[in-house]
């Protein structure tokens, strides 16, 4: 069973539109500006250049640029004062061109963002959304194509999500949004135009929670989880797989902080293998805390050893390389291999 | 020898460019940095004699302070400073973790924070007790942050006074975006505008977030006072290793007024802090106020201030006091008697009796109140941490742990 | 209505606050905005027309440039411009992965890296193609960066060329720190001083990084010359959302001096620069210099600047092309003649050609590539990941994949 | 066994002093100031008060102004001047005056000094060395008790380490400073000035290598791996064990990137138990790793999974509340149990 989106639609719906990603998460700020006044887009080039990716496009034109606002180029500037516009009552979106440029703001994240709702235990929210277009494959010079994502999740007080395609895109952002906790949104940037990922977006449907994985394709020799840009690369893996027999089973993370692991563990339990994958280095990352929040849940189901499909523990390399370096289907049947042979 | 004070910016391409000022060695020896004069570009109407200086400028923004209103403002610097006395003894004693005392800073935080209106919002450094005072904030309230039972507890809406902030300039960014937002609600354009004043030290006009505020409320015309408490020192680092030139003028190369007030004088502070409040009511904010001023006691109750100063200097600001000057004014114009003084006193006394009595008396918090409030809508994961760490705990109830 | 231009400091506490200048609709529609005319305080000595303005300040500093200096500053510029060109045709093919034009900021870079001594360095952003070649570095060598084949690969050290920096403003603080260490190492105090200079743009000017630079270049005399290259533009946001003021009077709140030149005039970029230079070899640093010029063609080649920008903006600056105003300077004086900018337009052909048959002749990096020089000195972990990756391809040799 | 340091030094060397981790590491940064003239401190504060915890103390009168630098406060321009200087050729030692302050600095750092060798191939070395003073335990206000050093860890091209007693803080202090790599160099401060801990260093011994974890006790039920503060917890557990009856083993990491894993595989091989102490919130964190990494390379030599005492997901709790938030004693020895009794 291939459990894309899809096939729950109807077509026939005139609301439904077939979308990217990108255009998803356009359509969905756009929705969640519509419903409240209170959202605010901020960043920098997201007004009239709609953003270096487009994704806010049109955005300034039809809310004015006092909800719409291109930014002085400092990102501790642009989170730090989306603290405040918060505190005031706004309901803050950021932009960070590229996850390569948030660390300017890394001290406003962890030092106000996370912990205002702590330090003033609930009587200040930051209902702040950071959008982060992450991930590599798109032949970028450097600081365009990190993962920074598991140094948020280690962060209490952060949420972290991950979208992977265009319904939970338009779903997920507009989520995002109505929490009232701060959400780093990460964006798999190179699936942002991709026509092959397109799918039927319908306003009217009921969405799935926004902190919850899913099982994307069920199987019964092992498990793939991942999240973002890589639940593509386990979803062809596993149709890979399924042509010389071997049955996966495909859970996008979609949550990365607080995880949802219930569906893996429950998903090892029958299988007894799990493989994370993640563009990022391992070390000390969201896969190292699946691999070991798994092998204490499920010591007594794993057949095999929780492995991982990662970046490697070295800065992005040039992107020539970045094929090596990023998982992809080879990487991940080779490890589905070793575990099925552990 | 160039000191901070008479170092002028040369005009863009002419003449030599300057180096930094710094005191001679002897200087500092002397405890005679020059940092104890504020300079002809000070803003005073109290002298330390109490003698009232006229000012076209700002004797407007005061009119209607009279003898009654100072005594009030004296009232409140010297409750203020017997409750930051209570406090550091009460650290001394071992009943707070660590006391951040304002002596020396009550006139700079009284004058400004009586400039404030309710709608008004203000967000606070960490030393700011004062400002708290004005705004409504029991003393009582801010004790739970020293004495590590909370992060701080009171009504920021209600009180229009934000948690204090310990990152160095961090909450200049935050005010910023307040203020905007003020700003995007249509608060500003008249007399009865909203603006927000944000508070940082000397040493904080380093920190590339102030930096940051200062543009983007510069860009955004947001109705923000910055307001420096340059108390002359950053824990054991002086000014100058953190600028060449006096601090308001910094507000120089973004575009928006700078001005330096005698910090230790309430009424120039209330009357500059209500003069820029005003410009931003009226939309033509951000204003930088540096108040000149200076920490009479330690950085805070670990620090040993012998290690890097000499007591000359604290002798020579001794004779600036803040509140003596206002004492002087009242009781030299006959605005208040012995009686008043004597009064006020008492008050105060009371004041640091009852804030003692609440410290000593302050529970400690359950163990639960970790987890809690980490999320506005709870993490299942870290729930089910907290229902594993009282079950743990609940299994020592009865033994001999 | 108020420009960044025309806009003054007030002095503290006179007169009311200012509010941002920014331009008006019709301005913006007409392509007006105020940023093409550099103002009265621009420093030029070479009009866009040709003519030598005299200057009793920066004449001294290019009292050795003759005509045949003048020639080679030409022939830098029409040769850094030709290669600028190439690559851009080249990322059209798919050769490079992307490209950052220097388009129109030729004079600003050939004439503030011709002002640099061997021992001098230099800390570049990324659109200093045009630096690095005055730096002596083989502009081949640049485009390994943008072919996305490595991450620069020159001799940093012998070409006194920092690696191209991305993240916006970090390299200004990178530079601040080396030119403390000239500083420290006795390297100023004469003629014979060393320096630094740093490039960033107009929109870096509001990031923290370039602040703390300036706190830390003016705290400690650094002999820094902080370049930045005002093109107007940070992808699609006008100078107007970084700055209320012209960008060189940031320099006033700092206390070191601020200067505006036209950036389009390698002749007054080579003065200035030789003059702040001096300032900071004798120990009189840190100079900031805005380059007054503009981005001629998008910002990358990703941008589209017809999301943005009118062409009329585009029209007014092409009448103040750098490399022109030198050609008709030379040409009307007899400098050059017809056979010399052939001979230029020939030699800058033959250049772009050499280039592109590198760049269409340039290897990939091995795999090994990833794991290589991530430390000084290796860390076991890594080796044993390259080990395993490394052999995980050996299983693929022969295979059909 | 208890294998402090102690017992390997020839008292009678007139040479050896009996230090606090404190004055080990001032003596440390005195011998590597004296060794090499390019050795420079910078930081605020550092000068003449000596740092908030006198770890400097007396430098800067005997070394100069211009070799222990009081800086202006802001942490950004702390590390990236310090690039600066180490691409200068000087080795200069930043102190961060609390861990909570990092993080203003963390663009420098993920952005220049993690990549700049990786950037130029090596043609550019930065050997700067960010000493900070971390974990909890000493009645702090906020921003003064947390344990960020797992951030680094994930970061790619940094080294980091942390010291638990006076002879390692002495030698690995200048072992850092020599190496030719960034080293984040972690200091537990809680344990500065105790006298508990004091030990006499010899500065004529030979140090272990500074990218090696240690066993510090011997044991045979399960191994307990900690590092910093945390060592000491782990090791008066094992010492509370002992009396029970249990044999703990326990290991010091020393360094926490790279991590030397070696001695924990050989010891859960023998113990087959393994629990991981920090006082980091344990999602996406070091011991994380250390756990998907054991439960790997020792997949069959586990008798239990390996269990983690750390902080809770949360911010650092009103210092009050400390003793319930940090591992100590208790919490070690009832996982200890735990795995035990799997
Ligand atoms: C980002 C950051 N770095 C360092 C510190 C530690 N610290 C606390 S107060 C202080 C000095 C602040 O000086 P100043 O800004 O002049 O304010 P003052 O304490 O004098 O009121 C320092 C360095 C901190 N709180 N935040
Ligand atoms: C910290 C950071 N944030 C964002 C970016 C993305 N970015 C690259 S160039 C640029 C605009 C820079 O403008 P300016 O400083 O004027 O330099 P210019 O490109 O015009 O030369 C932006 C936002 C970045 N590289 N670094
Ligand atoms: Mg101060
Ligand atoms: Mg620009």
């Amino acid at each position: 069973m291939t459990a894309t989106m899809k096939s729950t639609v109807d077509v026939s719906n005139s609301a439904v539109q077939n979308l990217t990603i990108g255009k998803a998460i356009n359509l969905g700020l756009r929705t969640a500006m519509e419903a409240d006044s209170k959202v605010i887009v901020l960043g920098e080039d997201v007004g009239k250049l709609g953003g270096v990716f487009r994704i806010t496009d049109g955005l300034q034109k039809d809310f004015g640029e006092q909800r719409v606002l291109d930014t002085p180029l400092a990102e501790s500037g642009i989170i730090g004062t989306a603290v405040g516009l918060a505190v005031r009552g706004f309901r803050p979106v950021c932009e960070i061109q590229f996850e390569g440029f948030i660390f300017p703001g890394f001290d406003q994240i962890s030092s106000q963002l996370a912990k205002l709702h702590y330090r003033t235990q609930g009587k200040i929210k930051v209902p702040v959304v950071i959008r982060v277009p992450y991930g590599g494959g798109i032949g970028a010079v450097e600081h365009h194509s990190e993962s920074p994502e598991s140094l948020f999740a280690h962060v209490a007080g952060l949420k972290v999500v991950s979208c992977s395609n265009p319904v939970d895109a338009y779903w997920m952002i507009q989520q995002a949004i109505t929490t009232d906790d701060p959400v780093l949104f990460f964006e798999p940037k190179r699936l942002y135009h991709s026509g092959n990922l397109k799918a039927p977006v319908d306003p009217s449907a009921t969405p799935d929670p926004l902190f919850a994985s899913r099982v994307v394709r069920t199987g019964t020799a092992a498990t793939l989880v991942a999240y973002g840009p890589s639940v593509k690369v386990a979803l062809d893996a596993a149709t890979a797989a399924e042509e010389e027999g071997t049955s996966l089973e495909v859970i996008d993370l979609r949550t990365l902080s607080p995880l949802d692991l219930d569906p893996v563990f429950e998903s090892v339990r029958r299988t007894g293998r799990l493989i994370a994958i993640s563009e990022a280095p391992g070390e000390s990352s969201l896969t190292s805390e699946i691999a070991a929040r798994v092998q204490q849940e499920c010591f007594y189901s794993l057949e095999a050893p929780v492995l991982r499909v990662t970046g490697f523990d070295t800065p992005y390399p040039p992107t020539k390389l970045e094929e090596d370096y990023l998982p992809d289907l080879d990487r991940v049947l080779h490890t589905v291999d070793r575990s099925l042979n552990w | 020898m160039s000191s901070p004070e008479q170092w002028t910016h040369p005009e863009p391409g002419a003449g030599p460019a300057a180096t930094a000022a710094a005191p001679t060695p002897e200087q500092v020896i002397a405890g005679l940095r020059t940092t104890s004069e504020g300079g002809a570009e000070l803003t005073q109407l109290l002298t330390p004699e109490g003698e009232r200086i006229p000012s076209a400028q700002f004797d407007p923004y005061v009119s209607d302070v009279d003898h009654e209103a100072l005594r009030g403002l004296y009232r409140d610097m010297v409750l203020v400073r017997r409750a930051d006395r209570e406090s550091n003894a009460m650290q001394r004693q071992g009943q707070l973790g660590i006391w951040v005392p304002l002596l020396g800073q009550e006139a700079a935080q009284i004058g400004s924070g009586r400039a404030l209106k309710p709608t008004d919002m203000a967000f606070p450094s960490y030393r700011e007790h004062g400002v708290a005072y004005t705004r409504g904030v029991d003393f009582r309230e801010l004790l739970g942050i020293f004495r590590c039972t909370d992060h701080g507890g009171w009504d920021f809406k209600r009180h229009g006074f934000h948690p204090y902030t310990i990152v160095i300039g961090n909450q200049v960014l935050n005010a910023t975006g307040y203020a905007m937002g003020q700003k995007f609600e249509g608060k500003v354009g008249d007399d009865d505008g909203e603006a927000t004043i944000t508070y940082f030290g000397d040493g904080a006009t380093s920190q590339g977030d102030v930096h940051e505020g200062f543009v983007w409320a510069a860009v955004y015309d947001a109705p923000l006072v910055f307001f420096c408490q340059n108390n002359q020192w950053a824990i054991s680092e002086p000014t100058e290793r953190q600028s060449r030139l006096p601090l308001y003028q910094r507000a120089r190369g973004y575009g928006f007024p700078g001005i330096r007030v005698d910090g230790n004088d309430v009424l120039a502070c209330l009357a500059v802090t209500r003069w820029a409040l005003e410009q931003c009511r009226h939309g033509n904010g951000p204003v930088l106020i540096e108040a000149f001023t200076y920490r009479m006691d330690a950085h805070t109750t670990t620090d040993d201030p012998t290690r890097y100063r000499l007591s000359d200097e604290l002798e020579e600001w001794k004779l600036k006091d803040p509140i003596e000057r206002v004492r002087a004014h009242l009781a030299r114009g006959g605005g208040a008697d012995q009686a008043f003084f004597d009064q006020v006193q008492a008050e105060a006394d009371q004041f640091a009796a009852e804030l003692r009595d609440h410290v000593f008396n302050m529970p400690d918090p359950p163990p639960d109140r970790i987890f809690s409030n980490v999320y506005a809508e709870p993490s299942p994961v870290l729930e089910a941490q907290r229902r594993e760490y009282l079950a743990y705990l609940d299994g020592f109830a009865g033994s001999e742990h």
